[in-house]
Parts: C-alpha cells; structure tokens; sequence
C-alpha cells in the first residue's frame, strides 16, 4: 500500500498519547488495572503496526515526509512548528522505539502480576505517554519540539525508575536521574537557543539546508555543539553524567530494558546522528565526543567487571556501549552509531528483559546468589546467551557487524587512540558479559542455600514482588510465563536475524553501507579479542583453572578503583558539599544580611514616610478634585511658559 | 449681528446665568430646575451648530432623564432626612481662584490660536450620517455602550434596592 | 460665527461645573456639578465635529450622553445607598478612604 | 427671519388655544352623552359658549399663593408647564408645507418636548408645599418615565416603514390610503400600544393615578386656582390634542382623504378629533387601576412587546427592501 508514511508515522505517535490520555483522564478505567494494561498494550500494538507500516511506505525512499502545523505564530514567519518528520533514519527509529515498548509492555504483564490494579494502571499510563514522548522526539522535526519530547521522556523516566516511590532507594534514583540528565538539558537548552538566535529557526530540514549552502555562521559554532553535545551526554550517560544509569535501576526491569538501554539512553546519539551535519562544522568538538565516548566506554566496563547486581552489570555495559555509540560519531561517522544504536537496542532489550526473568524467578539481583540456571530455566538461559554473544561481537549474532563498523570508523576516522582503547573495551565485554553468564547459569548453584537467610536479612531488591511471592525455592525455579517468555523469543529472533543477515550478505539497512573500507585484519582481531574475553571468563569462572582472587589482586588497585566506581560519585558529592554549599552559606549570608538589610531600612523609611505622607489623604472626593484641578492648572502654566 | 449671533449671545448668556445659579444655589430643588435650564440651553447651541438630532437626544435623555432622577433622588433623601436640604458651598476662595485661574488660561489660550471660523459642508441629513457611523465605523463602542448600559442599569438596581 | 465662542463659552460651562464640584457641601451638589462639567464637553465636542466637517464627534456626544445618563443613575444610586448607611448626604462626612 | 415665520407660530398658537377650549366642551358633551345626561346647554346656542365663560371665570378668580409656597416656583410652573405642551405643534404639519417648522427630526422633536412636560409638572407639585401634590407629581414622573420608552417604540414602528424622522415625509408614505393601521398585524398592534402610552403619558383614565379624586384631591394643581389653574387645564388638553394630531398623522394617514386638496387639514383634525373621542371614551369607561399594575404593564408587558414589534417591523423592512 501507497499510504504517505507521515500519516502513518502521526497515526502511531498519536496512538499511545490517545491511550495515555484515556488511563490519565478515566480515573476508574485506570484502576481497573489489567483492562487498562491491555488497553496500553493494544495502542502499542496498533503504533508499532503503524510504524511497520511508515517503514515499508517509506521505503528506499530518501525525501523526507514533514508535517508541520504552526505553533507559536511569529513575524513573518512562524516561530516554532509541531508535527513529523518522516525520513529512513527516524522511520527505523520509530520501529525500534514501538517494537521494544511493545514487547516491554507485553512482558511487563507477566512481570508485574502481583502488582495491585491501581499501580498496574499507573504503570501502563506512563507506559504509554514514554512511548508518545519517545516517538514524539524520534520524529519531532525541529529542536524545540525535541527538547519538549526530550524533557518529557526525562519526566517519564524519573516516574518510572521511581515507580516503587515507597522503597527510599528507588525515590533517591529517581530524583538523582532526574537531576544529572537536567544538568545536561541546561546545556542543551543553551545550545538550541544559541543556535536560533544564530540562525533564526530550531527546523532541522531549514537548517540542515542552511549548513549545505554554507550560510550558517561559523562564529561561536563550536559552543553551540558543544551545550547540544552536553544534553546528549546527559541523556546517554557519558562521563562525567554516567552516574545516574546504574543506580536507575531501581525502577522495574522491563523499565530498564525499554528507557534505560533500548530507547531514552540513546536518544542522546539519536540527537548527535540527527544534527551530525552540524557537528561535522566543529571537527574540535567530534574530537571530544570521540575520546569522552572512548573513555566512558572504558571505565564502564571495568566497572562492570567488578559488579555483582546483574542488573548493574548490564547497566554498565549499555554504558559503555553508549561511548561507543558516540565514540563513533565523534569519528565522523553517525551513520555506525547509529546502526549500532539499533542492533543494541534488540540486544540489551533482550539481556534486561532475560535478567528480569532471572530476578523474577530468582528473587534477587545478586549473580552470587545464582548459579547453574541453566538446567532450571532452559529457554532463558539460551536467549540470554544469544544476547551475550551479540553483545560480545561474536559473528552471525546482533552486535557484530555493527562493533565492527565502530572499530572501523575509528581506525578510518584517524583517532588510534580511541581505538585502541575500544578494542581493549571488547576484550573487557566479552570478559565481563561471560563473567556473568557462567557465574549465574552455570557452576554450582546457590540459589536453594542462599534463599531462606536472603529473604530474612537483605531488603527486597525489586519491590513488592519479593514480599509477596513464596520465597524463591530451587525446585520453584523455572522458565518465565507466555507473556514473558514471547518477547523474549521476539528480541532473540531478530538478533539471531539481524546477525546473520549482517554477517553473510552486509549491513541490513541501506543507509548503513559502509562509508570506510575497514581495513583487513580489523574483523578478525576484533573477534579474537572477544574471544580471548570469553575464554578468559571461562577459565576463571567455569574451569576454575584461574583463581578469581589471584586475577582480581593482579589487578588490585585497579579494582579498588572500580569498587569505589572511581570515586566519580564522590566527586560529585565533593562538590555538591564544599563547593555548593559553602557558596550557598556564603550567598545565603549575604542575602540574608546585607541586601535583606538594606531592603529593610529602605521599607522601614518607607512605613515612617507612610504614616507621615498620609495625612494628605483625607478620603474626601472633593479634595482630591481640587488637588487635580490644582495639577492640572499648574501643568497648563507650565506648557504655556516653557 | 446676524440672527445666528445673537441667538448665540442670549444663549451663552442664559447658559452661564443658569450654570452660576446651579452651583452657587442655596436651594437644591432650585439648583437643579437651573440645571434644566442649562441643559435645555445646551440643547440651542446644538441647534445653532445643526446638529438637531443631538439637541433633540439633549433634551429627551439629559432633560427628561437626568433631571427627573435628581429631582427624585432630592425627594427620596429628603424624606428620609425629614428637614429640606439646604446647600451650602465651603473653599469658595479657593474655589473659585483655582477656576477662575484655569477660565483664564483656557480662554486666553483659545483666543490666541487661529481657529476655523468657516463651517465645512456636512452632509444634509447629519441624523442619517451619524446614525450610519454609529452602525458601521463606530459600531464596537456602540455594543460596549449597550454592555455599559446594561451594567450600570443592574448597578443602580443593586445599589438602590430595599434593605433587606 | 467661528469656532472662538463655543470654545469659549465650553471652557466657562467647565470652570462653573469645577467650581461646583470642588465646593458643593452636598453629594447631589458635586453631581450636578458633574454634569455641568460633562454637558461643556459636549458643546466642545459638537462644535469641534462641525467645525472639522467630521461626524465623529457628534457620534461621540451620542455616546456622552448616554454615559452620562447611565453614570448618573449609578451616582444617584450611590447616594441614596450612602444615605441609608450614613444618614447624611454631605460630601464632608463621608471620608472612609482617609488614609 | 421672513414674517411667515412669525406669523406661523402666532396663526398656529391660537388655533390650537381656540380649538382646546372647545374641545373641553367637546368632552363635556360627549360624556353627558354617555351619561344619558344633555351637558352644558343654557350659555349660547347648545352651550356653544359655555368654553369663554368658563374662561372668563377662571381669569376673574382671586389668585391664591400658600404661604409656604416656594413662591417663584409655584409662579413659574403653570407656565413652565404649558409651554412643551404648545412647543409640540410647531413640528406637526397640518397640511403639505402647512406647518410652523417641518424639522427633519419631527418626530424626536414632538417626544423631547413632551417628555420637558414633567419639569413643569414636578415644580407645580414641589412649589405647592402640599403633600398631596407632591406625592402626585412623584406618581406623575414615575409614569412617565416608565411609559416614555413604550411611546418612543411604537411611535418608531411607522418612522421605521415610512424611513424618515420628518413628519410629513410620513405622512407622505401613507398616501393613496395605505395608512399604517392598515399594514398588516404590525399596524394595528402598533396603533393599539400608542394609544396605550398615550393614555399614560397624558396621565388619562386608566392611568390617572396621580389625580385620583379619592386619594389626592385634584392632584398637583390642588393648590392652584383662576388663571394659572387655567393654564395647566389648557396645557393638559394640548397636550392631548397633540398626541390625538401624531397618532393620527402616524397611523392615519394624516391629511389624507377624499375630496380637494383644501380639505386635506379638515381630515386631518377630523382624524385628530376622533382619537380625541376614543380617548375620552376610554376616560368615561374604564376604572382606575392601582400603582403597581401600571408600572408592571408598562415594563413588563409593553416594554417587552414594542420592543418585539419593532425588531419585526426592522425585519419586515430590510426583507421587503432586500429582494
């Protein structure tokens, strides 16, 4: 069908706002719970066939689709515009972003069984408007529509990573995600206004044809990306703003798997691929994405290889992954971030949601508490080990062409650097990923031991479930329900698909082909430093030829480091306490003593110039009268004399 | 002097007379019935500058309505007070300094600009041309005039009603 | 016959009704002071309208008189609600808003 | 100033003078009529006479003035008084150009100056110092103020069909028999609220509240007496008369009739005379009734449908003027 793709792209954002407005406004709907679930699920549904449906229309096609009503009417012309701008990059987008809420919102069924109705029908109500923010800011056609979606999808988040509000912890992620990525909003927001006041428009498709005929002022450019490039490093947690995303996994895992890996995270190297024709003026700023990308990639995964939370683990490593995702388009080519985006977004959809089968069947997040579950839960334990492998960069799975295409860009994009430190990066995934895969699904388990004193002592780690379920037995553990289990099987499909379509015949969408010719020995060292990875995990953790002890002293100090999650917590803190504060105290002081001070002897005047002056008034019309008539005697003398 | 001029001279005349006697009056009752007089004379000089519609609007409006709501409201006060209310003036001095300063200024004022003294040709039926500005340019301040009216009317209905 | 003596004679009408308004003892007083005041403004308005050939300002005479009308049932209104409240229609007696 | 203008006026004032005078006689003999009674008979022929008697009479009266009087007012008011009540003619043309002044404002011009009727009429019933008269005159504003707007209305409803204020433009409209009592439903009702406001504004039977024999004594000019009591009665009659001429100019077609041109002014007054007759026939008819059931009727009943009419009457025209 010859349907125009930006109705089809309207009709699927519109869908989760008109179920989002339906659970908000009716009340009793909402607190049904599960009709209301069903009813987010079936909008979901009906966007994600929309957006299928946008992606054929659009096709091979590369002419954007722009639907635009007038916002804010200015002179002239209008000052800001809503509506869609349809073109390959955000169609496939928008598919990604639909099919993950989708398949979030299906699993989230089986996963949030033992919530109550009303906290069900909340859930799905922020479901549904994350997914309107999401795809609102996939397709938003100028950079102020981006930045409302953009706060809205921030706002979406703090709700959800604060969904169990009662549990302290999740309340304090919540506020402190909120808070870090703002810090990069600020900047963000800075840059967008910096930049309409130096091109007089937020539309991309205006500026994007401002930047090819060169009529773009250069001067002050480099700030301009830079606050832009501050939002996104907010948004996708790179250093210094990576603090946020691990700890944001208090909120519920399948919350996790869609925001904090599959879609919000990169919204961040969505924004950068969107505007990388502007970036591509400031080659000084694409050098700092590149090696901030690099670096946060690195420090990730050396803390990820020291976390026990799994849910931590594969915080970390979307983390790193994000460095690099941006690393590569610090390199000058979004086109590999952006691929990598997508083939990463299946992928670690696919490991959270398998780690939230674990934890759901487990009832913890400790991988130490784990082990050998391999035999209970068959079905997990595979798909999970399908994401591995993607994730690790191994062929014929999800993320290796993709990590390829990164490393290739680095290397061609002249930064030996970065490179280097992101094949050290794919060492240390593949390491770490393993580390988790053996301690939790193989090996001996610790699971029946551990379960009675866990329950006693620990706090639950994911809310009401654990107070609620039966303590997790070994002989209660096994595969996750239907509704769990199928987008498990979704996501393992189209990342076994996705891998080998890339491995055997090429990049799988058109617009990702190959713009460096990478050169030969790059694939195969790349995938035997995964494998070097992989077998070193083995040997520690399964074959036990490797004392972890002994590994973890020859790293010792490295490891202290890591344990502390390099102090980058603390500095925050540091700062927040002395600096902050002490010139809050100092401010405070200031203001409560000296311009306080000087405001209340000017009103004190002011109360005794009061009391005296009021006599004047005498409340009698007539005088006051008589004092016009006075005024306006003098005012006429004196337009006669002068 | 033409009949025009004189008409306006003993017009003017009566004018001031009445309007000194509505303010300096002992008597309200007598000071109004001044005021009467007063506006009935405004209604001339309507005449005197062709603008019959308006001298007619003068009298039934300012004449019939005003005076008649004075007149009533001298009576329903009076009644409540039970005395006759006598009307005495204070700051006369002053009063009369101040105005007499501005009467001055204004007059001198007009008297030294070159001012029309030709009148223009209006149209013949100024009735039927006000009537048209009134219904097309002017038509929103006529509907506010209309809202006015209407607030004012429930003002004076709410302000007056009896105590409860 | 120019537009001189109707100025003239408005700028009287308005110095008496003034004078009226600041001296009057008796709230019904200031209002036909008020009156006085507003009926020179419309002489100013009608002779200025013929003068200039313009109609406006006979239009807005129109509007000045029924504003007036309206402003002073609303004024008498006032005075009679004083009346009741106070018992006095002297303006000298009724000074709630000093300050 | 051409002499007709001076003799117009002098012509016109004492026509209407002379014909008030024998319209009291009129009414006397009408209402003995209805009374089964003669009426005046023994001065002159029929009691042609009887009017200059009465007149004699009352001018060789003592003129009494009551001690507390506001003297100056209680002078003035008999006058202040007829004067509108005479000022109403100048603007009627009795026949085509036969009229003091023809204005183009006629028709607002006769309703100003009636409505200057009240300011004498209040001072004769404030100057008098007397409770009845005052209460009379109160009741008398009150009326008319209430009845003034009904009045305007329906007498705007043939100045809408004929499109001019003048009068004669008016009465021009009607010619060739198409008076306006005749136009369809919007004639009549507008006839009969006119003569409704009519009987009020004059202050007639029903509406004669504010002379109420039985609780004011004669009503505002309870105090006066010979030749100033002379004046408000022919002020009164003039007043009727005057209304009689507009509503039959409004309604009935003015001069229009058979017969010569000449005899347009004699239809005119006949027309005229025959309203005068339904007037008093209403006066010799009806009983009064109270206060409060005038002020409903006028603002509760007519305000509301002259109102109406005349929002039907606009429409009536534009759609008879838009095909």
């Amino acid at each position: 069908m010859r349907t125009d793709p930006g109705t089809l792209a309207l009709v699927s954002l519109l869908l989760p706002l008109a179920s989002f407005f339906v659970l908000a406004i009716v009340a009793p709907f909402r607190r049904l719970g599960r009709p209301a679930a069903y009813f987010s699920v079936l909008c979901a549904t009906g966007a994600f066939a929309a957006a299928v449906m946008a992606w054929l229309a659009q096709g091979e096609s590369t002419i954007p689709t722009l639907h635009l009503w007038e916002w804010l009417p200015g002179q002239g012309k209008s000052l800001a515009t809503v509506g869609v701008l349809v073109d390959p990059d955000s169609t496939v987008m928008l598919m990604l972003v639909t099919l993950v809420a989708l398949l979030v919102q299906v699993y989230s069924l089986g996963y949030l069984h033992e919530e109550p109705p009303k906290g069900l029908g909340r859930y799905y109500t922020y479901q549904s408007l994350f997914a309107f923010s999401m795809m609102g800011l996939v397709l938003s056609p100028n950079l102020l529509q981006l930045f409302m979606c953009w706060e809205l999808v921030g706002l979406c988040s703090y709700l959800l990573i604060g969904f169990w509000y009662p549990k302290p912890e999740a309340a304090r992620a919540a506020v402190k995600a909120f808070w870090t990525t703002k810090l990069g909003d600020v900047g963000f927001l800075i840059g967008i206004v910096l930049l309409w006041r130096s091109a007089g428009t937020f539309d991309l498709t205006e500026l994007h044809a401002m930047v090819q005929s060169s009529t773009l002022p250069l001067a002050g450019l480099s700030i301009i990306t830079f606050c832009i490039y501050l939002g996104a490093a907010g948004k996708s947690a790179q250093f210094p703003f990576h603090v946020w995303l691990p700890d944001a996994m208090e909120g519920p895992t399948p919350v996790s798997a869609l925001i904090h890996a599959a879609t919000m995270v990169t919204a961040g190297v969505y924004l950068l691929h969107r505007t990388s024709w502007l970036f591509a003026l400031t080659p000084d700023v694409l050098l700092i994405v590149a090696w901030v990308g690099a670096f946060t990639a690195l420090l990730a995964a050396v803390l990820a290889c020291v976390q026990d939370d799994i849910k931590r683990v594969l915080a970390y490593s979307t983390v790193s992954q994000l460095g690099y995702m941006m690393a590569a388009i610090g390199a000058g080519f979004s086109a590999a971030g952006f691929f990598h985006l997508l083939t990463h977004g299946l992928f670690k959809a696919l490991l959270f949601l398998g780690a939230g089968a674990v934890i759901h069947a487990v009832g913890t997040n400790d991988i130490s508490k784990m082990g050998g579950l391999a035999r209970k839960m068959p079905i997990t334990a595979i798909v999970f080990l399908i994401g591995t492998l993607s994730l690790a960069g191994i062929p014929f799975f999800g993320g290796y062409l993709s990590k390829e295409e990164i490393l290739g860009a680095m290397w061609a994009g002249g930064l030996p650097g970065p490179f280097a430190v992101l094949m050290l990066v794919a060492f240390l995934t593949a390491f770490y990923m393993f580390r988790v895969v053996f301690l939790a699904f193989y090996g001996p388990s610790h699971v029946a031991a551990s379960h009675g004193e866990l329950v006693m002592t620990t706090p639950p780690d994911e809310g009401k479930i654990v107070h609620d379920q039966p303590g997790p037995h070994s002989s209660h553990l096994h595969d996750p329900p239907a509704s769990m289990l199928l987008p498990l099987l979704t996501l393992a499909a189209l990342a076994m698909f996705v891998g080998i379509y890339s491995t055997l015949i090429g990049p799988l969408l058109p617009a990702e082909a190959a713009e460096h010719a990478a050169p030969g020995w790059l694939t195969p060292s790349a995938v035997g430093v995964a494998v070097v990875g992989i077998l070193l995990a083995w040997l520690t953790y399964q074959r036990r030829t490797i004392n972890p002890e002994s590994l973890a002293s020859a790293f010792g100090p490295i490891r202290t480091a890591a344990l502390a999650k390099f102090w980058v917590d603390d500095a925050f803190i540091f700062v927040y306490e002395r600096v902050l504060l002490t010139f809050a105290r100092v401010v405070g002081w200031t203001d409560r003593y000296i311009v306080d001070g000087v405001l209340n002897m000017v009103s004190a005047w002011t109360l005794t110039a009061g009391d005296d002056l009021r006599t004047i008034q005498t409340g009698k019309a007539q005088d006051y009268v008589y004092g016009v008539a006075v005024g306006v005697l003098a005012l006429i003398l004196w337009m006669k004399l002068s | 002097m033409t009949g025009e001029a004189v008409a306006f001279y003993a017009l003017s005349a009566m004018l001031v007379v009445s309007a000194l006697a509505v303010v300096l009056s002992k008597n309200l009752f007598h000071a109004v019935l001044w005021l009467a007089l007063a506006l009935t004379g405004t209604a001339g000089i309507f005449l005197l500058l062709d603008a019959e519609f308006l001298a007619a609007v003068q009298l039934l409006l300012y004449a019939g309505g005003v005076v008649t709501i004075v007149v009533f409201a001298i009576v329903v006060t009076e009644r409540l007070v039970g005395e006759t209310i006598t009307q005495t003036n204070r700051r006369i001095a002053g009063g009369a300094l101040v105005c007499g300063a501005l009467l001055w200024l204004l007059i001198t004022t007009v008297l030294e600009r070159p001012l029309a003294t030709e009148r223009p040709i209006m149209p013949d039926d100024l009735t039927k041309a006000i009537g048209e500005s009134v219904l097309t340019r002017f038509v929103l301040p006529f509907e506010l005039l209309a809202v006015l009216m209407l607030a004012a009317l429930l003002g004076a209905i709410y302000f007056a009603r009896p105590e409860e | 016959m120019g537009l001189q003596p109707f100025l003239v004679l408005s700028s009287a009408l308005f110095c008496i009704g003034l004078f009226g308004v600041i001296t009057r003892r008796n709230t019904i007083g200031i209002l036909l002071g008020i009156e006085l005041m507003l009926n020179s403004v419309n002489i100013n308005l009608v002779a200025f309208s013929r003068f200039n050939g313009s109609v406006a300002g006979m239009v807005f005479t129109v509007f000045t008189i029924s504003i007036t009308v309206a402003e002073m049932a609303l004024g008498l209104a006032i005075v009679i609600l004083l009346f009741r409240v106070r018992r006095t229609a002297m303006a000298d007696h009724l000074d709630l808003l000093k300050g | 100033m051409t002499l007709t203008m001076l003799i117009a006026p002098f012509v016109v004032l004492n026509v209407v003078i002379g014909m008030v005078t024998y319209v009291t006689l009129l009414e006397r003999k009408f209402a003995a009529r209805m009374q089964s009674r003669i009426g005046p008979y023994r001065v002159g022929p029929h009691g042609l006479l009887q009017p200059i008697a009465d007149a004699l009479k009352l001018m060789m009266k003592e003129d009494i003035v009551p001690t507390a009087a506001d003297r100056s007012i209680y002078n003035l008011a008999p006058i202040v008084f007829l004067l509108p009540c005479m000022l109403i003619f100048a603007t009627i043309p009795f026949a085509p150009g036969l009229g003091v002044a023809d204005l183009n404002i006629g028709i607002l011009f006769f309703l100003a100056v009636s409505a200057m009727e009240i300011v004498g009429l209040f001072m004769a019933g404030w100057g008098s110092n007397n409770k009845y008269a005052l209460l009379s005159a109160m009741r008398a504003v009150n009326q008319i103020i209430s009845y003034d707007l009904p009045f305007i209305f329906s007498a705007l409803v043939p100045v809408l069909l004929a499109g001019s204020l003048r009068l004669s433009d008016i009465a021009a409209a009607q010619g060739g028999g198409y008076w306006f009592i005749f136009y369809p439903v919007i004639g009549q009702l507008a006839f009969l609220f006119f003569i409704i406001s009519t009987l009020a504004a004059e202050n007639r039977v029903p509406f004669d509240i504010l002379e109420a024999e039985s609780e004011l004594v004669a009503g505002f000019r309870v105090e006066y007496s010979g030749m100033k009591f002379a004046l408000i009665q022919l002020g009164e009659y003039a007043h009727v008369i005057g209304s009689s001429y507009l509503g039959a100019l409004l309604f009935l077609g003015a001069w229009g009739g058979p017969g010569p041109e000449w005899l347009g002014p004699i239809w005119f007054t006949l027309k005229a005379v025959v309203l005068f007759l339904l007037v008093t026939w209403v006066r010799w008819s009806f009983v009064r009734i109270r206060v409060d059931q005038i002020l409903a009727l006028s603002w509760k009943v007519l305000m509301p449908a002259t109102l109406l009419l005349l929002v039907a009457t606009g429409m009536v025209v534009v759609w008879r003027i838009a095909p």
